[in-house]
């Protein structure tokens, strides 16, 4: 297994070795989804298209459509002005979406296609909206791309009505799963918050099926609560990554106050998180997810003995290592090593500073990095676990380490759709993750003579 | 068949106007009186949900990249290299003492200051840290959409670190524009493979050798394949490029006979090294247990020994025996259902004949990136109208290289077994239908969604993108690109593999659990109501 | 592992190898739990009481107190009679609880002690409840002590009280989790079904951590709850083995009608259980759980792929296994091997009776049998997948056959407390922790070219 | 301590009067002013919550179970085998070539008919049917409450079924009402060993042989010591019992020196095998860095043999150092702490110095199952009054074994040792304590509470059915019979995993999040509401 992963670690400055990202539009289209009746749209080569929709579609195991401008050489030399043009109008006749959200590739990017131009040349049919972001490939991530269309959802719909009292919290729930959308929501209405996510991709990924296909499913935020947006009090924004950019346009377009948040992965985050909805809009904490927060306490100080102390390397998207971090270091383990492929110095920054306060001091971070990196590192500097996408999987068996499925994307497994790892139950689940890994692990591998009944 | 008909009318209904001419001219309701024409390998629709991929994907993702010992880099942002990165189960092993890289992702990550100044300094820096760190014996380097855009001359550098490091380094302009699906990918690999790799090695061939070409080891085809195959004797040069390794592709002139799997780009190469060569080649179909036993029998009848051909028959039945059981059994379970069969390269075809071996007749098919001669057969070649779009994929021209050439069989020999056997011919997906069924090509999200509702088939083949949304109008899909992670398919193991999975699909006990019982028992309104917010 | 386990399945006549059941006292002692302030009191030595709570405790890692007569030789002399009234007095004195829940055992029933007769002559405070069952560990199992204490709620609490409208549902939850408890609560709340569910565990159990530790948490059902029970409609026992003589003792003592059904654990029984409870209370199906069984639906299908026609073995209790070896067959599953230790022909009836619907001729079905004799007829007759409690895992480590722990005890792993088996959600669980177990498995011993990114 | 005093006072009030006066005969605040005396292994009041268990808990469970090539059957209904099955970590392995039952769990498994007729029957077969599955070396029979009740001749069947199967069958009349607590059952176990194991097999021994006895080999304690022990130059005879072997223990009497770890029923074997076979007994305490130095030191100077002694001090310099920084490191951590510690066996007393190690000041101890002179110390055995009871449970005595006797150490010398090393004595954990401290026999559920509530310790050592009440109260607690499926923790490396445990467990992270942040923020009213059915 990845036999030919030799030597010490040394930077490259050309090749990327099995990258721990990917490009923005990917991103940009998991957004989009999250809007009712939305048909996200693929300005490029169609082949960007597929690749982005099969790989979602293999994540969530669930219909994920899009179309796309389909360009061939000619649109190249000619820019794509028409295919989308007549892309829009097909789309619009044939799919009947009530929004069309547009993102751009590296292909229309490097051409130079001005998409604001060209919707706003196209006769969009009333009461249709389209929006789009731009999404180059070159530059950020997959995280980036989110995050643009997510902006995009402001810039093109959020509006103050002036004149109206602000009301309600609007929450952006950042680059998560449907499941975490779900317990976010759980958690606000619990806490009697009137609030508007948006994204929510939770019945559109992650569908029923009740025999009946239905293109746009039941789900997402609709184009009116997405305007109304522009009126609420405030917006949490969670995962600065994915959600701040959103957030902060909103400030700027419609000054509505912007709170950005860790995602509220872990216990700490999660207090942080209802702290902040209860300071914004008063009421009492709820006392199922106080029952909730008290297991979750339980839980941390009954089992610590199985993963306190033990090394962990994590890898992944910047907004939940963030917030990963912080939840592996309350539970006592050691962030030997914890890796993006996503640009964003402000990520060193926060998670240094963890390191700091804990004391690690020989805990290393690293952004716009590789797997390759990543398994160069843990070469050098074993650890007991693997926190990652599925992508960690050769490593993990490379190593002979256990690995904990978290993040984006999934490929290989299946609940993350339906269980969340947000919230306090979340939290739960993660630490039921960890602990069955390391003593599935020890179970496997220990010797006879020490394997055992009670644990 | 009327069914037919209905959908075609009740899918172009649909359209606009242009769309709908167009979509038109891909559609053919089976008529075997008629000589039939379809539209085929033209430019998707923009706005149209397609299934289709880029250059991009046919060459780097489907040709290129399973050759196991070579370093794959991807000179574009990281995208496109991540897609392709372990998502098509082009299994391979390390040969002894060789490289497999198929569990690497190289790519360039082109940033937006190489796009405006060029990536020409990264791509060579790439590749002299790949040396530096694998000293693999070859390199590919594949092109994305920006490349060609803003000039990078991959191939000059492709020449110049080749000479500087002394390895083979293989670059593909395969930027995504380029053609109209992946078709033009496979086209552009191939061509490199034909010119700068097939010929390169002299290594001399034992008895009864061949090339396995448009086999690509998906979910380990190839394995069960060659299982069989050296079992009766064969030797198998190279695979074209299932588990393929570089140095016994280079080699494949070498071998006797090319035995051809897959269509289009493939079938034109095994014609060039003909030309080049003088190996010819077979069609074959190696899916199903009577596809695999005529193939077998095909081959055997070209190299015409008495003991090769005793040894195939021998093993033909030796291993039927032993599935035609388990075979039994499925066909039991399925028999009468009906397929439709959506997927690219050969199998949309090939796949009927084992279908039909468990019961199931295929009512609709087509390709996702075929051309005429793969619905119409090869004679139509001389007749299709080169656009512009394909105008731009180069084809390449050789001639027989005298030193290297010899005739296989005696001319006379040759006629009389064409008369016998597919050689260098094939009929097309059309001459497979039954009068009837509906052939469409390039096959789309909405025609997709209305051929489940009104044909109502058991089983759907076709690839991800399309699986749950026919799952969910309470239909059986089946990724045929992918296996649904099974495998392998081909050959006789292949085949109960196949049936298992198509029964286990069709019967698996949830879909009776589609409708919830207040829907179904009557004392109950069946409302439903609350708030699902609320977890 | 397990290397003296050789040779062909015999059944014995003397020796038990590896019990797959233990004795009435601990299941008793389990559901007293589930009553409110209760404090149980095992009759008997006091080895008995200790071994009972150290293992209760191991399984939810939550305090589990009770109280014992610390028999001594005189004690088997001369009687138990006075170590339970002094007991019992002690008890009243020092931890004040509600209700004591006597249990016996072995040794006061193999002396003969009449408790009920030294109850009776026990001055019990004022307001003060003590109930008990008969739970000689020579009978039975601890399947049977749990249904025979809940029994003994009935008879000794519940009443009908004349002249009074019948009202609402009992439910009995049977042998399962807290987690499961809360499971089955929330369900029936959503359908808005007026309901008294007894016991319940599930705030006693897996309490949460607030610093304050309380001998008697907030959870478990009222005696005043439990008295009402006489004027329910109907009852609805889940699980014939733990919950159908309290049900039946409703009917008898009080003239509610009985309702015995699958333990709610995968879709068919969830399905049951709901109908029946559409059926009495009236009333519409609930969006949000169609929208779970949908989900869970949608999953059945499009992962069954990693499961369908696996062959499984399972062993544990009768209500878990019923349940469970329908929904296995439901996934498409071939339960090649089911076995208890608890005894009841009823149980082969029904396991047999699903074999022969889904056409499986050489599956088995074995009662009051032990672990030695599961483990002799896989070693015959291998299997994909083992699920049962912790005490499999020796076999599946001997046999290199992933576990998927379930029922009752999980003495080594996390998560069995917090997160329900039961309902809809619970199967998709349990469809997870199969498919892990399944790819896991596939993952560490596959051939390294069989190695997969997706799955 | 005023903190001691009011503490018990607290207790003492929840009691009613007569309980009272029995605890309070069970509480001593340490004075070493003056000579004091405390009640133990005295009867458990009934209704009070107890942590005792019972004399088959202490047979079966702590000193026959460990032996790993033994059939233990349990005769009587299923759950005193199931409890006792895979439960205590006494760890083993098999000896080349022998057998492990270890993982296995055997019982008659009585049922109803079984009370009413009788259950010699069913107990006939199950030897017979262990012996034809396992042809086991050694086969133990360990009753349970109701076989003494209905009158099964245990051990007549024993003798029958040795004599039919040509084996060695132990029978245990351990009862779970015999005596007060587990330790009857301890006392029953060593007598059996006494009279039917030791002295059986005749293998000479080698130099500096030894027995390590009262060792169970919890989480590998055993192994750890046995590390050191070898690494010295010690053969170690055998262990009674962890990791026993039964023909290992029947030639226990050839070692020159039997090494107590635990107290009171094994101190009583010891004594029993001095006086039979002349080898003498000295106490040691493995746990702690201190402990064990002092106890290879005492062994050393009994062997008084140069080179024995050189590498005693060696391998101690050299253990020792390799430990030192980590050990420092935790006391750097947990400085200042204190402890309760409530633990059967020595654990209790033995803890307390590598708790000092690290920092941690005992302030309350006290054995669940201990005696008086556990606790006063083996100069109060001959004042110890035998009440009921004990009465019950048999005392052995013997004699000389004027074969195999033999004086390994000469009486002037053996005078002058016993000055210098624990020879035969032990001097009880009272010694141990600190004035003010105190010491409580047969700690229960509400003093427990009492405890955490008014000392608010840092770390509470006892066993899992008061861990978890003591965790909702915020303190750590130790599972001291388990380890918390930890270990080793005796000898060396053991003291470093036990100090790196009790440095998780007080300073895990979890403990700062018990009261939420609703309670901590002056901005809210931390009011909380809802209802916690709905999910």
């Amino acid at each position: 297994m990845l036999d030919e992963t030799k030597g010490l670690y040394k930077k490259r400055t050309g090749l990327k070795i099995n990258p721990a990202k990917t490009c923005q539009p990917i991103g940009a289209m998991y957004a989009a989804l999250g809007i009712h009746k939305c048909l996200p749209h693929s300005h490029g080569s169609q082949g960007c298209c597929s690749y982005h929709r099969m790989h979602l579609t293999r994540h969530y195991r669930d219909p994920i459509v899009a179309s796309t401008s389909s360009f061939t050489e000619g649109a190249c030399v000619f820019g794509g002005k028409s295919n989308l043009k007549k892309g829009l109008e097909n789309v619009f006749h044939i799919y009947n979406p009530d929004v069309v959200a547009v993102n751009t590739t590296c292909l229309s990017e490097t051409i130079g296609d001005d998409v604001g131009e060209i919707i706003k040349s196209t006769d969009v049919p009333e009461g249709k909206t389209v929006i789009f972001a731009n999404t180059p490939s070159y530059a950020g991530s997959h995280v980036t791309g989110f995050s643009n269309m997510c902006k995009a959802m402001v810039t093109h719909v959020s509006e103050k009505k002036e004149g109206k009292k602000a009301k309600g919290i609007n929450i952006l729930p950042g680059y998560v799963e449907p499941s975490d959308m779900m317990e976010i929501k759980r958690i606000a209405t619990l806490l009697n918050v009137p609030f508007t996510m948006f994204p929510d991709t939770s019945n559109v990924v992650a569908t029923p099926n009740t025999g009946n296909y239905s293109m746009y499913p039941e789900g997402g935020t609709t184009i009116k609560e997405i305007r109304r947006a522009g009126n609420a009090i405030a917006t949490v924004a969670l995962g600065s990554f994915s959600s701040e950019a959103a957030a902060y346009e909103l400030e700027k377009k419609c000054e509505v106050v912007p709170y950005i948040m860790k995602e509220p992965i872990g216990i700490k985050a999660t207090d942080a998180f209802i702290m902040k909805l209860l300071e914004l809009n008063g009421g009492n904490m709820d006392a199922s997810l106080e029952f909730e927060r008290g297991q979750l306490v339980d839980v941390m100080v009954d089992v610590h003995n199985h993963y306190h102390g033990k090394k962990v390397a994590l890898f992944g998207d910047p907004d939940i290592l963030i917030a990963m971090t912080e939840f592996v270091i309350d539970l006592g383990m050691i962030p030997t090593l914890v890796l993006t492929g996503t640009p964003g110095k402000i990520f060193v920054a926060e998670i240094q500073a963890m390191f700091d306060q804990a004391g690690l001091t020989e805990s290393q971070v690293m952004i716009e990095e590789d797997l390759f990196t990543f398994h160069q590192l843990i070469k050098a500097s074993p650890v007991d676990i693997i926190i990652g996408n599925t992508y960690g999987k050769y490593i993990a068996r490379a190593e002979q380490v256990p690995l904990v499925r978290m993040g984006w994307p999934i490929l290989d497994r299946v609940g993350h759709s339906y269980f969340p790892v947000v919230g306090y139950k979340g939290a739960l689940r993660i630490i039921e993750k960890i602990t069955t890994a390391l003593l599935d692990h020890y179970d496997q591998t220990c010797e006879e003579e020490d394997f055992e009944l009670v644990m | 068949m009327s069914e037919s008909k209905k959908l075609v009318d009740k899918v172009l209904d649909i359209y606009p106007a242009k769309v709908m001419k167009n979509r038109k001219s891909h559609m053919v309701i089976k008529d075997a009186s008629v000589k039939q024409e379809i539209a085929a390998n033209t430019r998707a629709i923009p706005g149209i949900i397609t299934n289709r991929g880029c250059a991009y994907a046919g060459c780097k993702g489907v040709v290129i990249g399973p050759i196991v010992d070579m370093v794959h880099i991807v000179h574009g942002p990281v995208g496109c290299s991540y897609y392709a990165w372990g998502t098509r189960r082009n299994k391979g092993k390390a040969r002894e003492g060789g490289q497999n890289f198929l569990e690497y992702a190289f790519t360039t990550d082109m940033q937006e200051s190489d796009i405006v100044f060029g990536g020409e300094k990264k791509l060579k820096a790439a590749i002299d840290e790949a040396v530096e760190l694998f000293h693999p014996k070859a390199i590919s380097i594949s092109a994305t959409c920006p490349v060609g855009l803003i000039g990078d001359d991959i191939h000059a550098i492709a020449r110049d670190k080749a000479k500087e490091h002394g390895l083979k380094i293989l670059a593909f302009s395969c930027e995504g524009y380029k053609g109209v699906s992946q078709s033009a990918g496979h086209h552009i690999a191939n061509n490199k493979l034909m010119t700068d790799v097939i010929g390169t090695i002299d290594t001399p061939a034992k008895e009864f050798s061949i090339n396995l070409l448009g086999e690509y080891n998906i979910g380990g085809d190839e394995w069960e394949i060659a299982r069989v195959l050296t079992k009766i004797g064969y030797n198998i040069i190279s695979t074209m490029t299932g588990n393929g390794a570089i140095d016994e592709i280079a080699n494949a002139h070498k071998a006797d006979l090319n035995v051809i799997q897959c269509h289009r780009s493939i079938n034109y190469v095994a014609e060039m090294v003909e030309t080049k060569y003088g190996l010819p080649w077979i069609k074959v179909n190696f899916i199903g247990v009577e596809g695999f036993s005529k193939a077998l029998r095909d081959m055997a009848k070209y190299f015409d020994d008495p003991a090769l051909t005793a040894r195939t028959e021998a093993v033909i039945a030796e291993e039927t025996a032993s599935i035609e059981e388990e075979m039994a059994t499925y066909k039991a379970l399925l028999d009468g259902k009906t397929a439709v069969l959506f997927v690219g390269g050969s199998r949309a075809h090939h796949y009927q004949g084992l279908l039909r071996e468990i019961g199931i007749e295929t009512i609709v098919a087509g390709y996702e990136f075929g051309h005429r001669d793969d619905y119409e057969g090869r004679d139509v070649i001389p007749y299709i109208k080169v656009d512009a779009d394909s105008r731009n994929i180069e084809e390449i021209h050789v001639e027989k290289d005298e030193k290297k050439y010899s005739l296989r069989i005696p001319a006379s020999r040759a006629e009389q077994l064409k008369k016998e056997i597919p050689w260098a011919s094939y009929d097309g997906l059309l001459s497979e239908m039954k009068d009837g069924t509906l052939v469409i090509d390039d096959l789309n999200h909405i025609e997709t969604e209305q051929i489940i509702k009104i044909l109502k088939p058991e089983f759907f083949g076709s690839g991800i993108k399309d699986k749950y949304m026919v799952q969910k109008m309470g239909v059986y899909a089946k990724q045929m690109h992918s296996y649904d992670y099974s495998g392998p398919y081909a050959g006789y193991q292949g085949a109960v593999n196949f049936s298992r999975d198509v029964a286990a699909g069709i019967l698996t006990p949830a879909w009776k659990y589609i409708t919830a019982p207040w829907y179904k028992e009557p004392l109950l309104s069946g409302k439903v109501e609350g708030v699902e917010q609320v977890c």
